[in-house]
């Protein structure tokens, strides 16, 4: 694992190299790294990590999405990044809003993240810009609605149990 | 003459018996509810788009012929092969000539390519 | 959420089980007259025979589908091929994967929403005489998965016969399963809890 | 499709411009599919839904294939169909109760499952866990790994055709599970592992019963051995087919006996050694080629040092405490309940409420059977996870299945969905 010193370090670099907005912070948390950056620079930063970065983490080892509902810029992907010599992981964190929730993709970087950017857009709504064929993976084609955004309702039915027996009067028929 | 032939006709007669019986009994014993998807396609539990009238590749009818033509020569060897004592050494010699022209037909087809599956 | 409860179209063809039953004690108590009557007599001993060999036949060789969901399939799989139960006991053994030779839909898994017009198309195209049987609590209740993906139990869109509780049943409840879809077919079922002992006036009822 | 100069092994397709068909001649092929221009004329692409009911998918996986007459020209694999939410489940449970459901996933490797879930939790508690717990993860793991490898033996072989192997296999694997009921009370399933170490301590005898297993289960292996590996059929079938170079894996986020069977060794319990993985002895299993082959013999062998594995754990397994002594995380043990006050109150606190974890995100990752497991773990203070993302094997294998398949027969590709070991309880979460 990076220790935070390491991170600074990649931070620094990532900075010089792309200008000092892009990266918003690092978080060094119970030996993880964490480099958060702005959303449009994600697809640079996280190719340049791979490829031509002084230490370069060369495997995804996953690309998934959450959704921090209460604070503010909602929806956020995080990128897994993995050094198998060095035996060394990175995770690059990039936040938005929902109504810009938008980031360009890297299949053509590291072709194995198309499945996770499908399965990200299919739970969160994050359009993957550039994705060879951005549909739905998991639900339905024609399925409306993005499941695992915090303001989806968890559906199924309700369960009925003598003290909520008075909202559904004559369930018994 | 008719004596030679009853077992055969009985056996006949059996076979037609309990192959009509068990056919025609399913259809009558057998609950009917017909509903539209019962009659289209399977396909994995997928509706079908698979075109009716699709033409397979030329080499699934290869194979099918060749089998055929190799099956047809085991069928004649049978009856031959259960008397063949009774025949004497004339059929002997007579299937021995049948199996090796086959059998250069055989050699034909494989020197030709026609057995790999292309 | 309102909870909307109708019954199914049931099996459709001929009255269904409880009918059957009701009119079995009319005609003990000697309630059951005129056409009724006719018509219980006629159905029952023109065809007794008949009905009872047609159903023993289909009864002990009723062949699943090989259809295999989610975790019960591994027990399911395990129940057929296993070591200590094997279904060629009861003629299920041989699991067919299409659903024209198959007589028996084991539903074993969790049914998703995705998933649940293939089943009811598979269900479609099996031939009759079939029968379903729902295994494990995901199939039968969508179990713990109270949520948005699962269909809430595969009874909402399929006439279930048999419900295996469990998750994942093991070998034996599954093969127990089979033997009273067995009874089923051949026209006794094994009564429920409620019939055995008499005990009716104690279902819950809201205040 | 031997190019050879030999005048009668030119190829059988060229023979057949010779013999005037003028009938095909005039049929265009199918127009409008990228691929028909390569086709000759009479050819006619097919496609069809090797679908989610398919014997040979090993679950609902949907395969939609283009097919020229037997080979598979085009692959696209169709997932979904068993997605059950549960990682929207997850979230509306306590840290808890969200074990059965992590453990559902994948549902051949349960206990993989719940194992790096914990994990997850624990690092974000900043728990440290007694190494017995530590070794009876280990065991626990690692025969999870056997019955998760002898399952796809059974039903990959049954795929080839050969009806016996399933027989053998799920009779070992019905000993597996009967250690795993012996230790746990479920075959299946079991929750065994908590946030802390394990639920409870092994029954006595169980040790012994492991080793019974573990004595005469390698000469099991070289059974099915020689069942397979001089099965001229097996061998055809598998040698020189599905074979994926090393980069071509790597770059689809392959891991597990998928990558090892392409020659690289990268295995997360030699290269981030979590639970005292670092002092068993034990040798990762590689291939050479790359072909179907080399992921069989790679599974099979792999057995083999679960069992190393397992045996060097039991030996050594330390004594001491099977759950982390921190009430604020793990049950306070029944009697203390009678007598400590405090033991009371944790009690309560726990069973009613669950435990709360400190603010925080955390990524963790194990082996599993079918390669990297990974957790991802959001908490929020609250006593509920804000988000559990797993990362499964494959999810991401599936992607090489493509690869794998374009250009060889039906047979062939059979044999790789059977090779991929594709769990799609986990692939659809």
């Amino acid at each position: 694992m990076p220790d935070a010193t390491g991170l600074e370090l990649v931070a620094a670099e990532v900075r010089d190299k792309f200008g000092d907005e892009t990266v918003v912070g690092t978080h060094y948390y119970r030996e993880a790294a964490t480099l958060e950056v702005k959303p449009e620079s994600a697809r640079d930063v996280v190719g340049y990590l791979m490829e031509d970065a002084k230490e370069p983490y060369d495997f995804l080892a996953s690309l998934h999405g959450c959704d921090y509902f209460p604070d503010e810029p909602r929806l956020s992907v995080h990128y897994q990044l993995l050094a198998r010599e060095r035996a060394d992981r990175l995770c690059v964190k990039v936040r938005m809003g929902v109504d810009e929730a938008e980031v360009p993709t890297i299949t053509d970087i590291f072709p194995g993240a198309s499945f996770d950017e499908r399965e990200t857009y299919d739970m969160f709504g994050i359009v993957f810009t550039g994705h060879p064929d951005l549909r739905r993976i998991l639900m339905p084609e024609d399925y409306v609605g993005y499941p695992l955004r915090r303001d989806f309702p968890m559906g199924g039915e309700p369960v009925i149990f003598t003290f909520n027996e008075g909202q559904m009067p004559r369930w018994y028929e | 003459m008719l004596q030679s032939y009853l077992p055969a006709l009985v056996f006949l007669f059996l076979g037609v018996l309990f192959g009509g019986l068990f056919a025609v009994a399913n259809g009558l014993l057998g609950p009917r509810r017909p509903n539209p998807v019962k009659y289209q396609p399977y396909e994995s539990g997928i509706p079908s788009n698979v075109p009716q009238n699709f033409r397979f590749g030329i080499s699934f009818y290869l194979i099918a012929m060749l089998f055929i033509l190799f099956d047809i020569e085991v069928v004649f060897l049978y009856p031959v092969a259960v008397q063949l004592k009774a025949f004497g050494t004339f059929a002997l010699v007579e299937t021995i000539v049948f199996i090796t022209l086959l059998f250069v037909a055989f050699i034909y087809v494989w020197r030709r390519g026609a057995l790999e599956w292309k | 959420m309102e909870v909307i409860r109708q019954p199914l179209n049931g099996e459709g063809g001929g009255e269904d089980l409880r009918i059957r039953q009701v009119r079995a004690r009319q005609l003990l108590r000697g309630e059951l007259e005129g056409e009724d009557l006719e018509r219980y007599v006629e159905e029952r001993v023109l065809m007794t025979t008949l009905e009872q060999a047609q159903n023993w036949a289909r009864a002990n060789a009723v062949w699943p589908l090989g259809f295999g969901l989610a975790c019960c399939a591994i027990e399911m799989i395990t129940t057929l091929a296993g070591p200590r139960t094997d279904l060629s006991r009861f003629g299920a053994e041989v699991t067919r994967s299409s659903p024209r030779q198959a007589d028996m839909l084991i539903l074993s898994g969790r049914v998703s929403i995705k998933m649940a017009p293939i089943i009811r198309r598979l269900y479609d195209q099996m031939l009759e005489p079939k029968w379903v049987i729902s295994m494990g609590a995901c199939a039968s209740t969508a179990g713990m998965f109270n949520n948005y993906a699962l269909v809430q139990g595969a009874d909402k869109f399929l006439p279930v016969d048999v419900y295996v509780p469990g998750c994942p049943p093991r070998p034996e409840a599954l093969a127990y399963g089979v033997i009273k879809l067995q009874n089923k077919i051949k026209g006794q079922p094994d009564l429920g809890w409620r019939e055995r002992y008499q005990s009716y006036g104690t279902e819950e009822q809201s205040a | 499709m031997s190019e050879t100069t030999d005048p009668l092994k030119i190829p059988y397709r060229e023979r057949e411009r010779s013999i005037t068909m003028d009938r095909y001649e005039h049929e265009p092929p199918v127009a409008g599919d990228p691929l028909a221009d390569d086709l000759e004329s009479h050819e006619e692409l097919f496609t069809i839904n090797i679908g989610p009911h398919h014997p040979a998918t090993h679950g609902v996986l949907r395969l939609l294939t283009t097919l020229q007459g037997e080979y598979v020209q085009r692959l696209v694999p169709i997932i979904g169909y068993v997605h059950t939410g549960i990682e929207k489940s997850c979230e509306d449970q306590e840290y808890w109760k969200v074990i059965p459901f992590v453990e559902r996933m994948d549902y051949l490797a349960y206990y993989t499952n719940a194992a790096v879930y914990c994990r997850a939790v624990e690092q974000l508690l900043g728990l440290e866990i007694p190494p017995r717990a530590q070794a009876l993860r280990v065991i626990h793991l690692e025969l999870n790994r056997i019955s998760s490898h002898l399952f796809w033996l059974g039903t990959s072989i049954l795929d080839l055709g050969a009806m016996s192997m399933i027989f053998y296999a799920l009779r070992e694997r019905e000993r597996v599970n009967d250690l795993f009921e012996m230790s746990s009370g479920q075959r299946m399933h079991t929750r065994y592992f908590q946030v802390g170490g394990c639920i409870e301590d092994i029954p006595p005898g169980w040790d012994e019963q492991v080793h019974n297993f573990l004595d005469d289960f390698p000469s099991r292996i070289d059974q099915y051995e020689d069942i397979l590996d001089r099965n001229e059929i097996f061998l055809q079938r598998m040698k020189g087919t599905g074979i994926v170079s090393r980069e071509e894996l790597h770059k689809l986020s392959v891991t597990g006996p998928l990558l090892r069977c392409a020659g690289d060794p990268w295995d997360l319990r030699k290269a981030h050694p979590y639970w005292g993985y670092e002092q068993y002895e034990f040798g990762i299993p590689v291939g050479t080629v790359g072909d179907n082959y080399d992921r069989y013999m790679v599974r099979m062998a792999e057995m083999r040092e679960s069992v190393k594995i397992v045996r060097q754990a039991l030996e050594r397994l330390p004594d001491g405490p099977y759950i982390s002594d921190d009430r604020k995380v793990a049950l306070p043990p029944r009697h203390e309940l009678a007598t400590s006050m405090e033991a009371l109150i944790h009690h309560f606190k726990l069973v009613t409420e669950g435990f709360r974890v400190p603010p925080g995100e955390h990524y963790s990752s194990i082996e599993s059977p079918r390669g990297e497991l990974g957790c991802f773990v959001v908490a929020d203070g609250s006593a509920k996870p804000a988000r559990v993302h797993v990362r499964d094997p494959s999810f991401h294998n599936l992607q090489a299945l493509p690869a794998m398949c374009e250009g060889g027969l039906i047979a062939d590709m059979i044999a790789s969905v059977a090779m991929l070991d594709p769990i799609l309880g986990g692939v659809d979460r």
